[in-house]
């Protein structure tokens, strides 16, 4: 075999930095050139970010960059670190940056609900002004995510953060003389503003009980029982943390700002939040409870199973999130509730955890946050799409749209059918997964059983409305009385529509490989 | 002599409720925005006393991160409320209420 | 690999029929499903298996196994083969779907190619279900054929086609989750490593469930067992699960029915037999006299329920709840005639009831109305298709030397010796009383549809049918015949393959 | 002879090979059919007569042809598997049976030449292919060797009397009749299943003959005393004797489930011939008589078979004076004759029975196909009070119906009086030993006086008189293929009696009684089936009033003096040129009879003020409560729902309170459970 040429190690970092620079060289674009609204470029400048910043996340991944052990072995030619033996999570900065294989699997999340938004807004936002400053948002948003999912310190993490947040803002409210894009943009700055002070006061506290903000350096300090005299402070400075991360993925009660921004935000935008964004925002969750708050030694700290707190949180979300969907009559406003839906099972993955194992139910998580980029970016595309022809927002606006765009439609039961997480599609699994890692976790903690019945009912509740959407495209009739006249086939949009929903099968008969992958990724940040 | 840690914390705290107090009384968005800061000076008042009292910088560190967010999230703040300015002609954060249940 | 192949070529011919343009799909779909169809008859002749694809000793045919998922712990796996219960269902299904697609020619005229795209895209499901071996394989499909059968009652459906398929599809949904859930408890409490259903069958024979979050094992198999049975019971149906099927039945286009009474309510009972009276045979002793009640009440009260109805789909659909009945009674005798027969039921009711549908489509493609207070006399009329219809009746009605009255013979009789359950004379008694309610709704309907001077309310000109819908109810009439006169065509190979059942489970 | 044997699946194949045809090719052959019936049915009567003739020379058979479905079940004797077939019995009852059915059947095809070709009749080819299936669901069913293919054969019997009775189907009447003859028979049918599985359960076996039958199994089992199903053998022999029995009154028409035979007039009066004389309505004697040993096992069951028969044999005969239909008169009449039958076999007299069955076929074919005659001749008016007079214009008919007539009424010397005496000489024999027969026997022996009565006042009213209207003035002719059938049959009515003039044996000792040799296998037939072994069985003893010759003469006299009576009372009344209806003066009493006791009234408010109305309900409660326990669940979660979003109120001031709260709830359940505030 090649002696394979070794990268330095910051070269790990490559996907989001790959992301920053496509950023900058937009700016740089922009500002040689205002005004311009040459979309093929910015928009393929954009794609080609992206793209790159995936395929890296991807090589990085197959190449076993930041796993150890015989996993590692792929006979890639570049690899980063050593290709035979693995090189283990690469710290970088002092560890306020890791790259292991959790970082990269929510890297290339993030990398394709981008690559998916920017060719989709390709048509979407034709005819705005701002092309420019839009995609170099996009991107830098995609940057702070890609970020978050290797940040390793609360410091980076909360950079990271606000580097996501802040363009995300802008571009909620980008269509400047829609009153529904800046109410959206406004509150949800607002709830965003406020959410992050929780945030820094709950990592304030935290420093204050530990003394340090390098989230290994938090663990000893925790395990080495220094912390003990602050239990209070550490708790409620934990449950400040839990508050900011719930604004981020959307969990009650820090949810409130998603229906609106969702609901008035340009469709792909709302596709980039919800799915990038979110799975964003439970990397870091993730990361900080496994790596910062290991549940044994924490809970000698503060006297509590901190998964109770993500159990509750869980249970009502999901609740939440499903109840109010199920009759609403905005179909963007349902996705939105739905998304939230979405974030209570994805708790599931830390709620499930268990002092000894776990890993299979993290990875779970990790599983749906991938499926759900693909099916619920689709969703919101689709939603796009049918903006882009004007028709209207509600259920009935979309009674028969199948007799005009059959295939897209049939993507878009695709979509809905996977988010109810039936057969034959990849929601199906994740979802199933979840509910077993719940099952097992079980056997120790009986109060999963509650979070395994919560996640039935919600599932057959969420059935009720997906299907719903998916009798009013295909079953309805059109109201014949307005006849529409789309215009043509935007071929952006339909082609991340369509990729979106191959992937969304593709992933039923090749879940392997994933599944794999991710509980991989969750046993490595579970035993360091 | 010098004044234990304890004190800072309640000034931060009660900082930080005074902040919260704005925030879910003020309607005006300005007085809103100002009130978030107050709460993230309260976040930097602990860091910065924390930082004091481990006899480390890196909380001084981070509240100076905190405050350059602070500064960015503030001016994308106003432009926010800019535009929420033309088109509800008002900057009351509770006009703008028309996508609700 | 024939079942692949199978299975390959229905969901290709779904997708070639999807996309091709309306005018041919219906020629075009009714050509391809001659392939599964000639295959699977083909696996009929070749097939070599022997004793249950589930228990020791079962020699599955034409089986395949390569491991699909490796999660943790557990193995998830492509594994298909066929025994001597799903093979005649495959074939069932083959054959039945064939002519559904021929019987849909005529009243299905908007949406072809996307109709007959879903109906083969069924075939393809519900082929899966009966040769998947794999729980997960086997959930998949059997979870993918509600979908567009959602899509088929709601899209070509009757008035208020879309309450009956909205109900139908989260009605049977839920239903699943329940059993889902359920098994999947079930084998976190076993001491396995992969889904396939025969390891999990093993496992609950020698052994059985150990306690799971601090309930005791046996209570686990308990409970377990109750809750796939009602998840099953909603599909099968058995009173009182069984108001989706009405709406259905009445709602879908001709072809949907067929299938739907002929097809998937066997899903049900198939999952019955696989399962729960496979899998727990304790727990079938324990609840002998209960499931009995249950089966009794589903054949009379369905029967009754049938009496009082005057749209024929109605009545035919409530007395599918009422044949479903007969198979649960045969299930729960728990003896060779009695699982056989049931088995058999599932089989000739699928033949019997899509012969039905079939018939009473027909007079609706001609009269727009299936109401017997509509018309009289149609005999008059449409001579052959009112002769089959009358034939398919006497069907339905068990006359002998056709399958309706093999099948209900058996069962019967199993019944009435069973040792499992107690009382089981008294129980086969009542269940039988339906074979004369069934004569008197079946004899009124047609003595006033069909019968009497020629009337119909409806302003239509009524003509004799056309060939293409006539053909397919001559070949179901005559496997209906085939198989009364010599129900040892497939019983031999059905009670093969449920003679292990009962020595596992010990026939009390 | 073993020819004969191999060649008997013919008998049977051939009316289906017809039936076929007929379908098929009806239409395109000369008499739609009927030719293709008359071959068959001819080709079967030659066959049985073959098949009577290997008996005869001491021959019987017993083939299994082939397995309809075998498999494990542990009977509960024991027996570890159970085998169900399909097979022939070939021996003296059952030869003598083919004969019957398979002329009776060609007679009826030949006479159908006259009375649907040539009354211009559409559907024929219909017509000729029921007829055909008719014809072989009843010899298949009289050949069966085990009882469930008897059962099933008696069903596709029941199928075709349906499709007959029920070929005018463009009559509102016609099709409800056949309804209710199928029904009512099917309710019937349900206890024969029953009966038909739980003997199978039993003894794990049907078959009729030999050391494996469920007789012989039976026997065994009351002598070794055994339990069987928690009961003691001879109860269980005697209910599932009974549950069969309920298949039989239903075929047979006995009370309780005669309703639908009178009904099934509506059908062409060929086909009433067919079913009253040798198909449906004998199938269930025929029955009895072929599992008698089973019966005979059980006075109990032989008891209410004996007073089931005596009762309805009354029943009818009483229903049958006031009709004024030609055919309602024969229908009841029929009912009224089964009756005998099923007392004389209840009685232990098997010989009797089957000697009466024999007879009946012939005397009461003749009697359908003259009221058919008669009813070409008016023109298809059935009415006897519009009749009159026809004796003159259609010699022919006249005397072959009073040939019938004679023998109905049981008048020596025609066939009829044999039989019946006979059949009353048992009963009063058993009667004397155990006086509780005494009441069948009265029964029967007053039915002969009403039977005498209601016979010759059809006959007078029809025949005897002045024409009382155009039709009857000319009549339409008749043809050959008419009166060739009627010729055939009337010569047998008159003459069938030779076959067991028992009373003559016992008064000379002349060795005469042929039947009974032929029944108890002196020529040939399994030593388990013959009328001695049954002999043995049957549990009744018998005495007599001095010796049996003068009970002999006093039973005969008692009969033939009621039916004379009858008779001569009937000439009185009616053998008049303007006879009146004198049983107007019956009063009330004749409207009951008119109205034929309400038996009819109760089964139809059983069928349609009881089990309708219920079933309504039944539909009422499914639609409201289960299925809107259904609904409920949506709508309620639809409800929850609605609430649910309104937490959104929109204002995002109320977004950060209701932030703060949850917040602080987690915080303090958190801080509650943690121990922080302490």
């Amino acid at each position: 075999m090649i002696d394979a040429f070794t990268l330095p190690e910051w070269a790990a970092l490559a996907p989001p930095l790959l992301l920053a620079l496509t950023a900058l060289v937009l700016f740089a674009y922009d500002s040689i050139n205002p005004r311009s609204t040459n979309r093929p470029v910015l928009a393929g400048v954009a794609v080609v970010g992206a793209l790159a910043s995936l395929v890296t996340a991807v090589w990085f991944t197959l190449a076993g960059t930041g796993a150890d052990g015989p996993d590692a072995g792929y006979d890639l030619w570049f690899v980063v670190g050593d290709s035979v033996t693995g090189t283990g999570a690469i710290d970088l900065f002092g560890g306020q940056l890791v790259v292991d294989q959790m970082a990269l699997f929510f890297m290339i999340v993030v990398a394709v609900v981008t690559a998916l938004v920017a060719v989709a807004s390709y048509d979407y936002m034709a005819g705005h002004a701002y092309q420019a400053e839009y995609y170099s948002l996009l991107l830098l948003a995609a940057t702070g995510m890609s970020t978050m999912a290797a940040a390793n310190s609360l410091v980076t993490i909360f950079i990271a953060l606000e580097l996501a947040s802040l363009p995300s803002y802008a571009l909620v409210a980008i269509l400047k003389d829609n009153r529904g894009s800046v109410e959206a943009g406004l509150k949800y700055f607002l709830i965003g503003a406020l959410s992050s002070a929780i945030f820094v006061y709950g990592i304030s506290l935290v420093y204050g009980a530990t003394g340090h903000l390098q989230l290994e350096a938090i663990a000893e300090m925790i395990a080495t029982g220094e912390a003990d005299a602050y239990s209070g402070l550490l708790g409620l400075g934990i449950v400040m943390l839990i508050g900011g991360f719930a604004f981020k993925t959307a969990s009650v009660p820090f949810h409130f700002w998603a229906p609106e921004a969702y609901e008035g935000a340009p469709a792909p935008i709302a596709a980039f939040l919800s799915s990038a964004s979110k799975a964003a925002g439970f990397v870091i969750l993730f990361r900080v409870f496994t790596t910062a708050f290991p549940l044994e030694t924490t809970t000698a700290v503060i006297g509590l199973d901190w998964t109770i707190a993500f159990i509750i949180l869980a249970i009502v979300t999901m609740t939440v999130g499903n109840f109010a969907a199920a009759t609403q009559q905005n179909v963007k406003r349902m996705l939105a509730y739905s998304s939230v839906g979405h974030a209570g099972y994805a708790l599931i993955g830390l709620a499930a955890l268990t002092v000894d194992g776990g890993e299979l139910v993290l990875g779970a998580a990790m599983m749906h946050l991938l499926v759900y980029g693909f099916m619920n970016t689709g969703a919101f595309l689709f939603v796009g799409l049918a903006e882009y022809w004007g028709v209207g927002r509600t259920f009935d606006a979309y009674n028969g749209l199948a007799a005009r765009a059959p295939v897209a439609c049939a993507a878009l039961a695709v979509f809905m059918f996977s988010l109810a997480g039936i057969p034959p599609f990849g929601g199906f699994w994740s979802k199933y997964f979840l509910f077993t890692g719940a099952l097992e976790a079980a056997s120790a903690n009986s109060a999963l059983l509650l979070v395994a019945a919560a996640l039935v009912v919600n599932s057959a509740l969420s059935l009720y409305y997906y299907s719903r959407l998916v009798k009013a495209v295909w079953i309805n009739d059109a109201d014949p009385s307005l006849d529409r006249d789309f215009g043509g086939t935007p071929t952006g949009l339909y082609a991340a529509i369509l990729f979106a929903a191959v992937m969304t099968v593709v992933l039923l008969p090749a879940f392997g490989p994933v599944a794999d992958l991710a509980i991989d990724a969750a046993s490595a940040v579970l035993v360091s | 002599m010098t004044v234990g840690i304890e004190y800072y914390v309640l000034l931060s705290l009660a900082l930080f409720c005074i902040g919260l107090f704005g925030v879910l009384t003020r309607r005006n968005a300005l007085m809103f925005l100002m009130s978030v800061e107050l709460m993230l000076n309260a976040a930097n008042i602990n860091l910065i006393a924390f930082a004091f009292y481990h006899g480390n910088l890196t909380g001084q560190v981070f509240a100076l991160f905190t405050m350059a967010l602070a500064a960015a999230e503030v001016a994308v703040g106003l432009g926010i409320i800019l535009v929420l300015y033309r088109n509800f002609r008002d900057v009351d954060v509770t006009v703008p209420s028309e996508m609700r249940w | 690999m024939m079942i692949e192949t199978i299975l390959a070529v229905t969901f290709a011919g779904a997708l070639l029929t999807f996309l091709a343009p309306n005018r041919i799909a219906g020629k075009l779909a009714f050509a391809i499903s001659l392939i599964p169809a000639g295959l699977s008859l083909w696996l009929f002749t070749a097939f070599d298996g022997s004793g249950n694809a589930l228990l020791e000793g079962g020699e599955l045919a034409f089986e395949n196994r390569t491991t699909w998922i490796e999660l943790g712990a557990y193995e998830i796996s492509w594994y298909v083969g066929v025994d001597g219960i799903s093979l005649p269902l495959v074939v069932l299904t083959t054959i039945l779907t064939t002519l559904a697609i021929m019987s849909s020619w005529t009243p299905i005229d908007i949406r072809e190619s996307q109709f007959y795209g879903l109906v083969l895209f069924i075939e393809a499901n519900l082929i899966g279900v009966f040769v998947a071996l794999d729980f997960f394989m086997w959930f998949i499909f059997w979870e993918a054929v509600l979908i567009p059968m959602y899509l088929l009652i709601g899209v070509w459906g009757g008035p208020r086609r879309k309450y009956a398929a909205i109900k139908f599809f989260i009605y049977t949904n839920v239903a699943s989750l329940v059993m889902f859930a359920a098994f999947i408890a079930l084998v976190f409490s076993l001491d396995v490593s992969s889904f396939g259903l025969p390891e999990v069958t093993q496992a609950m024979l020698n052994g059985g469930p150990d306690a799971f979050a601090g309930v005791a094992g046996s209570t686990v198999a308990s409970l377990v067992f109750i809750a796939m049975f009602l998840g099953f019971a909603v599909k099968v149906p058995v009173v009182p699960f069984h108001t989706w099927l009405p709406d259905a039945h009445v709602e879908a286009p001709t072809p949907a029915s067929v299938l739907l009474a002929g097809v998937l309510l066997k899903m049900g009972t198939y999952a019955l037999l696989r399962f729960n009276f496979t899998m727990f045979p304790d727990q079938v002793e324990t609840y002998a006299i209960p499931i009995a009640v249950i089966a009794v009440i589903s054949v009379i009260y369905g029967a009754m329920l049938a009496l009082a109805q005057t749209d024929l789909k109605r009545i035919v659909a409530y007395s599918s709840v009422s044949s479903m009945g007969y198979v649960i009674l045969g299930l729960i005798a728990y003896t060779h005639f009695g699982v056989g027969g049931a088995t058999f039921q599932m089989v000739s009711h699928g033949l019997i009831s899509g012969l039905m549908f079939m018939a009473v489509g027909v007079i609706y493609n001609a009269t727009h109305t299936r109401m017997v207070t509509d018309m009289s006399g149609m005999a008059d009329k449409m001579p052959i298709a009112v002769g089959i219809l009358i034939a398919g009746a006497f069907g339905y009605m068990g006359l002998p030397l056709m399958s309706g009255f093999a099948a209900e013979y058996f069962i019967f009789f199993g019944a009435f010796g069973s040792e499992v359950l107690s009382y089981a004379p008294v129980f086969t008694a009542l269940a039988m009383f339906g074979i004369v309610i069934v004569a008197g709704y079946l004899l009124f309907a047609m003595q006033r549809t069909l019968f009497g001077p020629y009337r119909l309310e409806t302003d239509y000109e009524v003509g004799r049918a056309p060939l293409h819908d006539i053909a397919p109810m001559f070949v179901l009439l005559g496997l209906i015949i085939a198989l009364g006169v010599a129900p040892e065509l497939i019983f031999d190979m059905i009670l093969d393959a449920v003679d292990p059942i009962l020595e596992f489970g010990g026939e009390a | 002879m073993e020819t004969a044997f191999e060649l008997a699946p013919a008998i049977v194949l051939l009316p289906l090979a017809a039936f076929v045809v007929a379908l098929l090719f009806g239409n395109y052959m000369p008499k739609k059919g009927a030719l293709a019936g008359i071959v068959a049915t001819a080709g079967s009567l030659l066959l049985s007569l073959y098949v009577m003739a290997a008996v005869a020379t001491g021959g019987q058979h017993q083939e299994t042809y082939f397995t309809w479905a075998a498999g494990d079940a542990v009977s509960e004797t024991g027996v570890p598997t159970i085998e169900f077939t399909f097979g022939t019995l070939l021996d003296p009852l059952s030869a003598l049976m083919l004969v019957i059915v398979s002329l009776i059947a060609f007679l009826v095809h030949v006479f159908s030449l006259g009375y649907m070709n040539d009354e211009g009749e559409t559907g024929l080819p219909r017509y000729y292919a029921e007829l055909g299936l008719f014809t072989f669901s009843m010899l298949a069913f009289v050949i069966a060797d085990n009882l469930l293919m008897a059962f099933m054969f008696f069903e596709l019997v029941g199928l075709c009397s349906y499709l007959l009775i029920g070929f005018w189907f463009r009559t509102e009447s016609a099709p409800s009749a056949a309804k209710k003859a199928f029904l009512v028979t099917r309710f019937g049918d349900y206890f024969f299943l029953l009966g038909v599985v739980a003997i199978g359960a039993t003894f794990g076996t049907l078959a009729f003959q030999g050391d494996g039958s469920f007789v012989a199994a039976a026997g065994e089992a009351i002598d070794n005393g055994e339990t069987l199903f928690g009961f003691g053998a001879e109860t269980w022999v005697t209910i599932t004797g009974l549950l069969v029995l309920g298949g039989v009154i239903g075929k047979s028409a006995q009370f309780p489930l005669h309703t639908w035979l009178p009904d099934a007039m509506e059908g062409p009066t060929t086909v009433s011939a067919l079913i009253h004389a040798a198909t449906m309505v004998a199938a269930g004697v025929y029955l009895v008589a072929r599992m008698f040993g089973y019966y005979a096992l059980s006075p109990t069951a032989l008891g209410i078979i004996a007073f089931v028969g005596g009762f309805t044999a009354l029943f009818a005969a009483t229903m049958g004076v006031v009709k004024d239909d030609i055919k309602q008169v024969l229908a009841y009449s029929t009912i009224s004759q089964y009756g005998y039958m099923m007392l004389g076999l209840g009685v232990g007299g098997y010989v009797a029975g089957v000697f009466h069955l024999m007879n009946h076929a012939f005397f009461k074919a003749l009697l359908f196909l003259g009221a058919g005659a008669v009813i070409v001749l008016m023109h298809h008016e059935q009415d006897m009070w519009k009749m009159g007079g026809l004796k003159d214009k259609a010699p022919i008919v006249y005397y072959t119906f009073l040939a019938g007539a004679l023998a109905l009424a049981g008048i020596v010397p025609f066939s009829g009086f044999w039989s019946k005496d006979e059949i009353l000489f048992d009963a009063i024999i058993v009667g004397l030993n155990e006086p509780i027969f005494l009441a069948a026997y009265a029964m029967g022996l007053l039915a002969v006086f009403f039977t005498g009565f209601y016979t010759f006042r059809m006959v007078f009213l029809t025949f005897h008189g002045e024409p009382r209207s155009d039709a009857a003035r000319d009549p339409h002719p008749v043809s050959w293929n008419i009166k060739f059938p009627l010729l055939t049959l009337g010569v047998l009515a008159l003459v069938a009696g030779i076959a067991n003039l028992a009373p003559v044996y016992k008064l000379t000792g002349l060795e005469i009684t042929y039947l009974e040799f032929w029944l108890d296998g002196q020529y040939g037939g399994y030593a388990d089936l013959t009328y001695s072994a049954y002999g043995d069985t049957v549990p009744f003893g018998t005495d007599y009033i001095g010796s049996e010759t003068i009970t002999l003469l006093i039973a005969a006299g008692l009969g033939l003096g009621l039916a004379v009576g009858g008779a001569v009372f009937a000439m009185v009344l009616y053998n008049v040129p303007e006879p009146e209806p004198h049983t107007e003066n019956l009063g009330s009493a004749r409207t009951v009879l008119r109205s034929n006791y309400y038996q009819d009234e109760y089964q139809v408010w059983l069928a349609e003020n009881l089990t309708l109305p219920l079933a309504r309900a039944a539909d009422r409660f499914d639609q409201t409560v289960i299925d809107g326990v259904v609904n409920g669940v949506s709508s309620v979660s639809l409800f929850g729902s609605g609430r649910m979003k309104r937490l959104q109120t929109g204002v995002v001031t109320n977004y950060a309170a209701l932030l703060i709260v949850g917040f602080i709830v987690l915080l303090v359940v958190l801080g509650v459970l943690g121990g922080w505030f302490v």
